[in-house]
């Protein structure tokens, strides 16, 4: 079977009727794919406050636990922030293709010529603003119940605001894997945790070092590198994983 | 006692994993023989 | 119509399908098959339920990787999914590509940006002139979900109307349509044959289609 | 090219069947040659005593546990990439070996912490690192026996295992860092006794042993695996027949 390198056949007309409509820009098709997922998610708010109230009720769970004294729960305040921000993002992973899946829209954005790394670009970056972002803005409020002064706060907010993003990433690739597939909200956990811990450590460990009065400045840096990363290499995986899955 | 716990441990898993390769290939001897008998008995 | 200028301008002369062969498990959907659209013409696969038809759609669509065969457009090899073929075909299956938390208005907007339509071009005109001609102007703000399922599809109808791409393949697409819907979906594939596009169409009922249609019997294997 | 006649899984079926049992006598003799030299030459460890003797299975384990899971990467790249049956094929025959191993490695490990630092668990960077290795291959084995179309089962799990050993770097690197900062260095597993030249060659000798057997169960594994795809897809019968004797006899009692 003779394989072609894509044959540009004449200038695409894609405007109506308008022949000299400009080509719409890829990134154009990343800002419509986050636009529609965010107007999707906010049709059916539910999901996403019900994610936020977990992580809120996980959070307070561990006092009730551990018991009250201060000293104990500033220690574990971070891990604890961080794990239940993970298990939340997890959460909401299965939205993030298994309507489309359902309904048949993902076939659409498989054929948009838009492509299909941009457009599932998007998709995690609608999927962090819903669900990594509000997690990382109401933290702080969590932080005080654990004793966190200021300056962990902020670096609290600041870990999450960077190491969200990379969770919704990874996420993508389990929810991407697992479509259709019985039990997959399950089994996206246990593809992803393990990927997971490298931003638990980094992220929780920010904080860890800003409290022991260290420099925080690298586990930072390094979540950063790992968006940087992330951001370039994932949306790839996730399309080759939504070709598998509807091939 | 720790370093035949490590031996023994490593020895059990092998003989383990033969076995049940030893029996997986015994469900599929079944599985060619009952599809080979359907065949003749069905003559299709 | 729409997709005439585009197929025009595309080129768009003559689809081949050559060698198609595709089984799923022991099952062997199809082998071997081979066929040709040139502009205007419409290819109707029947066949009775697990044919193959849907398989047979979407390996032509480029979802599904044939075990054996290639598509062809005016002679030139086809990958799947690239950005060639997917400026060429349009494909819906049985869940029509409806968001039920949107409206009707509201869906074909999303799936002309996600077409990749300029958003100079997504007037609404063109699109409340669709959704009138298939009845649903009134209940355009009404969210997909309260519609009927016949209601849904006729949101898949004026989608039809709006299609800028030449060759449409369609899975069933008169499913839960009461017989004026069935009228309006063969007229707006008509116009689309007439202005030179092509379309592959698995379906029970007889179309009454004017273009030169052919049609292809998938017999259900073992 | 001749490399294309052994990717078809009909024809590897007899080669594999005539390679096994090569590589199961290597084995064994490497085996036997490893643990004389691991047990009896070996000098008694003037501080362990004994108890240091463990390093000759812990560490072949645990470097089994994270070459199998490469190897298995390496067979998903070319399972994506040449749509190769036969690699994924490989990929599915090595995990449960490569899963017993790290299991192994974790409780050698495990017995080996107990008199060395007085606990089986102390979350020394490595053996945390080779815990979440087991993770990575319990998802691999659970995400391919959830998806019941096998074609899709074998790419997902290629894709998976590529993401996942892209990531093992990351997870050791991250690993190591989360322990320096909580328990300062931490024992190496070799450095605590003077690393003999004897006990290199041991842990050699026994890593070789270690990984002809490995070769030789994924190849027994995979030859079942074929013959279960091929009854699935309801074309073993006629296969069969083009079987050489001996793998016959061995098939149809």
């Amino acid at each position: 079977m003779k394989s072609a390198p894509d044959v540009a056949l004449g200038p695409v007309q894609s405007g109506k009727g308008d022949p000299g409509e400009a080509e719409v820009a890829p990134e154009q098709g990343f800002m419509r794919a986050i636009a529609r997922d965010t107007r999707l998610a906010f049709r059916s708010k539910g999901e996403v406050i019900q994610a936020l109230v977990f992580f809120v009720v996980v959070v307070s769970l561990f006092p009730l636990a551990i018991g009250p004294e201060t000293a104990l729960l500033k220690r574990i305040a971070p891990g604890v922030v961080w794990v239940a921000a993970l298990l939340s993002v997890l959460l909401t992973l299965p939205r993030l293709f298994a309507s489309d899946y359902q309904d048949g829209t993902l076939e659409q954005l498989m054929l948009s010529p838009f492509p299909l790394p941009v457009m599932v670009a998007g998709k995690m970056g609608a999927h962090w603003l819903v669900s990594g972002l509000p997690l990382a803005l109401i933290a702080p409020l969590l932080g005080l119940q654990f004793g966190l002064d200021s300056r962990e706060l902020g670096v609290l907010v600041a870990s999450l605001i960077l190491g969200t993003p990379i969770l919704s990433m990874l996420g993508a690739i389990g929810a991407a894997l697992t479509l259709g597939v019985r039990g997959g909200s399950i089994l996206v956990a246990l593809l992803i945790l393990p990927l997971y811990i490298p931003v638990l450590i980094f992220g929780a460990g920010a904080v860890e070092t800003v409290a022991a009065g260290l420099d925080y400045g690298a586990n930072l840096s390094l979540l950063g590198a790992g968006l940087l990363i992330g951001g370039l290499t994932t949306p790839f995986a996730v399309a080759a994983a939504v070709k598998i899955s509807l091939d | 006692m720790f370093v035949w716990g490590s031996f023994g441990a490593v020895a059990l898993a092998i003989v383990v994993e033969i076995t049940l390769l030893r029996l997986r290939t015994l469900r599929i001897r079944h599985q060619i023989n009952d599809s080979r008998v359907d065949r003749q008995v069905n003559d299709r | 119509m729409a997709s005439s200028a585009v197929a025009r301008d595309l080129g768009a002369d003559e689809f081949r399908a050559e060698g198609l062969s595709l089984s799923r498990g022991p099952r062997g959907l199809f082998k071997d098959l081979s066929f040709q659209l040139r502009r205007g013409e419409a290819l109707i696969l029947r066949g009775a339920n697990g044919s193959g038809k849907t398989s047979l759609l979407r390996v032509l669509a480029g979802f599904t990787t044939p075990d054996a065969g290639a598509l062809f457009w005016n002679q030139q090899c086809l990958k799947p999914l690239a950005i060639t073929s997917r400026r060429l075909l349009f494909y819906v299956a049985h869940a029509n590509a409806i968001k039920d938390e949107l409206s009707a208005l509201e869906n074909l907007q999303d799936a002309l940006r996600i077409d990749g339509v300029a958003s100079a071009a997504l007037s609404p005109a063109t699109i409340l002139h669709a959704l009138d001609r298939v009845g649903l102007l009134s209940q355009r703000h009404l969210l997909a979900r309260k519609l009927s399922q016949g209601q849904k599809r006729r949101i898949g109808l004026a989608r039809l109307m709006l299609v800028d791409k030449p060759f449409w393949l369609l899975d069933e697409p008169t499913n839960a349509l009461d017989a004026e819907g069935v009228e309006l979906f063969a007229g707006i594939v008509n116009r689309h044959l007439a202005g030179g596009g092509m379309a592959c169409i698995a379906s029970h009922l007889t179309m009454p289609l004017q273009g030169t249609s052919s049609e292809l019997k998938l017999r259900a294997s073992a | 090219m001749n490399i294309y006649k052994y990717a078809s899984p009909a024809t590897f079926y007899p080669l594999a069947g005539r390679l096994i049992p090569w590589f199961a006598v290597l084995a064994a003799m490497l085996a036997a040659v490893g643990l004389y030299l691991g047990l009896y030459l070996a000098p008694p460890d003037f501080q362990q005593g004994e108890v240091y003797r463990i390093i000759f299975i812990h560490v072949p384990t645990a470097w089994m546990a994270m070459i199998i899971y490469l190897v298995m990467a390496a067979y998903g790249v070319m399972a994506l990439s040449f749509n190769a049956r036969l690699s994924s094929m490989m990929m599915e025959a090595l995990a449960p070996t490569g899963a017993m191993f790290t299991v192994l490695a974790l409780w050698t490990g495990a017995l080996w912490g107990k008199p060395t630092w007085g606990a089986y668990w102390v979350w020394d960077a490595r053996m945390t690192s080779t815990l979440i290795l087991l993770f990575l291959y319990v998802g691999y084995i659970a995400l391919t026996h959830a998806i019941e179309d096998k074609k899709r089962a074998d790419k997902a799990g290629a894709l998976l295992v590529i993401v996942g050993s892209v990531n093992v770097p990351i997870i050791y690197f991250s690993v190591k860092w989360w322990n320096t900062l909580h328990q300062g260095a931490s024992v190496s597993v070799t450095s605590g006794s003077k690393m003999a030249s004897m006990m290199a060659l041991g842990m050699l000798v026994m890593a070789l042993a270690c990984w002809m057997y490995a070769i030789a169960v994924a190849l027994a594994r995979v030859r079942a695996i074929i013959i279960e795809r091929e009854l699935e897809n309801g074309g073993a019968a006629n296969w069969l027949n083009t079987l050489n004797t001996q793998d016959k006899r061995q098939l149809t009692r």
